[in-house]
């Protein structure tokens, strides 16, 4: 059902966790079926120097987060603003078409993140 | 890899004695039963023979027995043929939440056909309120249908009493069986169903074969049309080695009634009483006492199901949940749903369903395996801090 | 004693290779294809590639195959589910008088219920009149169901001129083809055919399974409403054994397609031309040409039918015959009273059907054990005079 | 689904034939399936000396004409007359349900041909 990469992701998921004093917390719950992404920034110069997650869902959901987090990692803010659910869902080989709402969570985590640091720093 | 299979609610495995039985049927002996010739005859009395073994297990007459494909055919048949067979009578029927797919799909097509359905709330235990029951009849009410035991939680219905209603009030009782017969004691004269549905593959015969009850004087419409096969209730050449299976399987499972029962309840209360102690913040779904004896089915707190279904998985750990995050509704199972239990535990809970072959040390590898699964689930989830408990 | 089958219209032996690629999976790879643990995943790809296997041998595409529990099933599911999906549109069936029962029993139970139903008459050779099949169409006309081939005389229908004619006049087209697919070519493509019956058992894949081909396009009402299983076509666990038999066996028919007809058109002209050679006053039942290279359905005058194929079973061959003292009728097969066929000839009938096994000398057997059983039983025969011949 | 004695009645049907010179002869069908009998008979101080028949229809015909013929042979016109359908069936050993009129036929033709004889006697 699930792809190489997505089981990867799922097993071994990168940079889980939370930090202590980030520059931008974003948290997304899908009205769809209830998971949940808490993304954390740490954010130098608009460049996303640091990032953590963490997900209640699906294995879909969880290695969409853990990607979502390997693509922006280094990236500025405008490049992680550029990023879709798409393309998330690329990078781990596709998705199950029922499944394809589980990588929403994960750009739109981002985005809530780094919208809410940009709206404060205004 | 070690391989533990505790979905047996999902399917089991053929049995080897109950295959043994079978596999002369599909070349050497294949003729067709309604045939009259050498070949027809050769497996006609072994049609006979397995209808009356299914009757032994529920105590019933063979010719109550219909042999149908599967489960969900005989829920259809009994539901749909009554509603055809009693259309001048009245058009209402009783059923649960609870319900399997055969049986709530199947009323959810008929409402569009202007069958009035009555879906009964379960409580938080997911049992059901008798005296709801008994208020939802009414002079138009053709059929109640609740099954004997469910296949999510293993809760298990008050079968005689619903049985006592449904003749005070002359209205006939179909049960879902599926999951009860063959692992706790169904007797249809005690119980008072009218119907009652049986599947082969949860009871190790195979995938393709079930049987329908059909007690005498409670004519049934058929739902599949054809030739004089099941006195003309079930069209269709005799799934033959199917059948025979069924029969075999149906005897081996009521000489063990007793042994399996007891056996298997302890295995489930050592896994259920292993994972309480080890891991905090779970719930039990189903009523305690009421349940059939292998099924487990537990949250575990802020925590998505499929994860850990998918870790168990990877180490050779076969369960399944009622929740699907492509289900819609927050992914809840419309079991766990109808009794009320909060969608995020919903989403938690996962079934282990044990077998005959289930054995201690099955237990407790799972008892090994699934604690740190958890906990690392848990440490990746937004909504758990290390501290918590409360939230149950 | 010799056995001889000749009975391969009504069900045939599974066949070895079919048999080995069904018996892993009622134990060792017993999963429910629907479980995403090792145990359903080890078998779901199995259920696909059986689907393409069937696809491939009537030229559709997988996802309109449904895999079905018989012929039976699969004709109810197309009648009842189109009337139901196209209430809307109309409520008329044109369909033969010499359907199976599957079929003809469904259209009566649907009269019943105010559905309209037009039974085509056929000729002498069973065949239809096309201009009145066209005539027959009205704006309600919702559904032409036509088998391809007789199960009793093995006539052929002109398929592709009647999925012409449906397509034409935008009205559905069912083909029962329980009897024709393996045995002729069945290509639902060159065919203009909206829906195809087949049947598991009558192609050396096992009784229990079957498949209904259902165009893209065509939507159905589901006959056994459940769970998701085949696109929420047909609820209930796969039968992963038959499954897999059944794509098997119509892979192995599909290479043998070609071999298989000439091989078993000779044996069959082989014994037609033998018993008319060795017997007086013998009348074969069907069009000499459109018919399925198999089946050879003959009426033997001044004897019962029944009594024909006892003595043939005590000598060892299965064959079988539409008539049956206890159907009604003058116990006629419904197919030969609609080919108008005299009623004591009808009562004479009896039907051999070959398979991929019979031999040149099962041939020569019945060839040589035959004529004295029918000349023992015109002795008996207050309707046989020695001299007689001019009866026919 | 036949008993052994239908069984044998059917392959070694007793007294089949005609008689050149019968005493009474009765031709009875059945309106039911189309079966018909032929009994002839030969007839002496209204004792049944002789007795052949002809039968077309299924084993149940031919077995029951066949036991039928043994049952009379030597008994008197008014015992002939006493047999029943039900009395061939039994002694056959029961035939099956939807069999039993095929038992019909072997009673009735002879009592048809009794009943001829006795009214062109008058
Ligand atoms: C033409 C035809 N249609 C339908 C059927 C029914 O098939 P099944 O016995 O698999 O239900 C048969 C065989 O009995 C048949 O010959
Ligand atoms: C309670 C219950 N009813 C009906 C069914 C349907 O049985 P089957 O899969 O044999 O159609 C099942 C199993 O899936 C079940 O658990």
């Amino acid at each position: 059902m699930y792809s190489d990469k997505v089981m990867d992701h799922f097993s071994n998921p990168r940079n889980v966790g939370e930090m202590e004093v980030p520059d931008a917390i974003g948290e997304f719950g899908s009205s769809h079926c209830g998971d949940t992404i808490k993304v954390f920034l740490k954010i130098e110069d608009d460049i996303i120097k640091d990032i953590r997650f963490k997900t209640f869902g699906c294995a879909a959901a969880i290695a969409s987060s853990s990607m979502m987090t390997e693509m922006v990692r280094g990236k500025t803010l405008q490049e992680a603003l550029d990023l879709t659910n798409e393309a998330v869902a690329q990078a781990l080989d596709g998705l199950p078409p029922e499944k394809m709402h589980c990588s929403c969570l994960a750009a739109d985590g981002l985005h809530k993140a780094i919208n809410d640091y940009l709206q404060e720093k205004k | 890899m070690k391989k533990i299979y505790l979905d047996n609610n999902a399917t089991t495995s053929v049995r080897a004695e109950v295959l043994e039985t079978m596999l002369p049927f599909f070349s050497s002996e294949f003729g067709n039963p309604s045939s009259l010739h050498w070949a027809g005859r050769a497996v006609s009395s072994h049609i006979e023979k397995a209808r009356q073994q299914v009757a032994g297990l529920i105590n019933c007459s063979p010719a109550e027995i219909v042999f149908t494909s599967c489960g969900s055919e005989g829920n259809n048949f009994a539901i749909k043929g009554t509603v055809e067979a009693l259309k001048e009578k009245g058009n209402h029927i009783i059923t649960t939440a609870v319900e399997h797919p055969a049986v709530l799909t199947t009323c959810r097509a008929l409402e569009k056909q202007g069958v009035q359905v009555t879906y009964l709330a379960v409580d938080e235990d997911g049992l059901l309120d008798l005296e709801e029951l008994e208020q939802a009849i009414t002079e138009r009410t053709i059929l109640i249908a609740v099954m004997w035991g469910n296949n999510e939680t293993g809760v298990l219905f008050p079968i005689e009493e619903i049985g006592r209603i449904a003749r005070r009030h002359k209205v006939r009782f179909l049960s879902d069986a599926v999951q009860a017969v063959g692992k706790v004691p169904v007797d249809v004269q005690q119980a008072g169903v009218d119907l009652l549905t049986i599947s082969g593959h949860k009871i190790e015969a195979p995938k393709g074969v079930g049987a329908l009850y059909v007690r005498k004087g409670n004519p049934l419409t058929p739902l599949i049309h054809g030739g004089h096969q099941e006195r003309n209730r079930r069209g269709g050449t005799h799934n033959v080695p199917g059948i025979v299976g069924l029969g075999r399987a149906c005897e081996l499972a009521g000489g063990e009634l007793d042994d399996f029962q007891k056996r298997v309840a302890v295995l489930r209360d050592r896994l259920q009483q292993g994972l309480m102690a080890a891991v905090p913040d779970v719930k039990l779904n189903g009523h305690p006492q009421y349940r059939l004896p292998g099924t487990l089915n537990i949250s575990f707190a802020y925590i998505e199901g499929e994860g850990l279904l998918l870790h168990l998985d990877m180490q050779g750990i076969a369960a399944s949940s009622g929740s699907a995050c492509t289900s819609g509704s927050f992914g809840m199972s419309h079991v766990l749903e109808a009794m009320g239990v909060d969608p995020m535990l919903g989403q938690s809970s996962v079934r282990f369903s044990l077998g005959r072959d289930t054995s201690e040390a099955d237990i407790d590898y799972v008892l090994q395996v699934l604690p740190p699964i958890v906990q690392k689930l848990r440490d990746m989830s937004p909504f758990y801090q290390n501290t918590s408990g409360a939230a149950l």
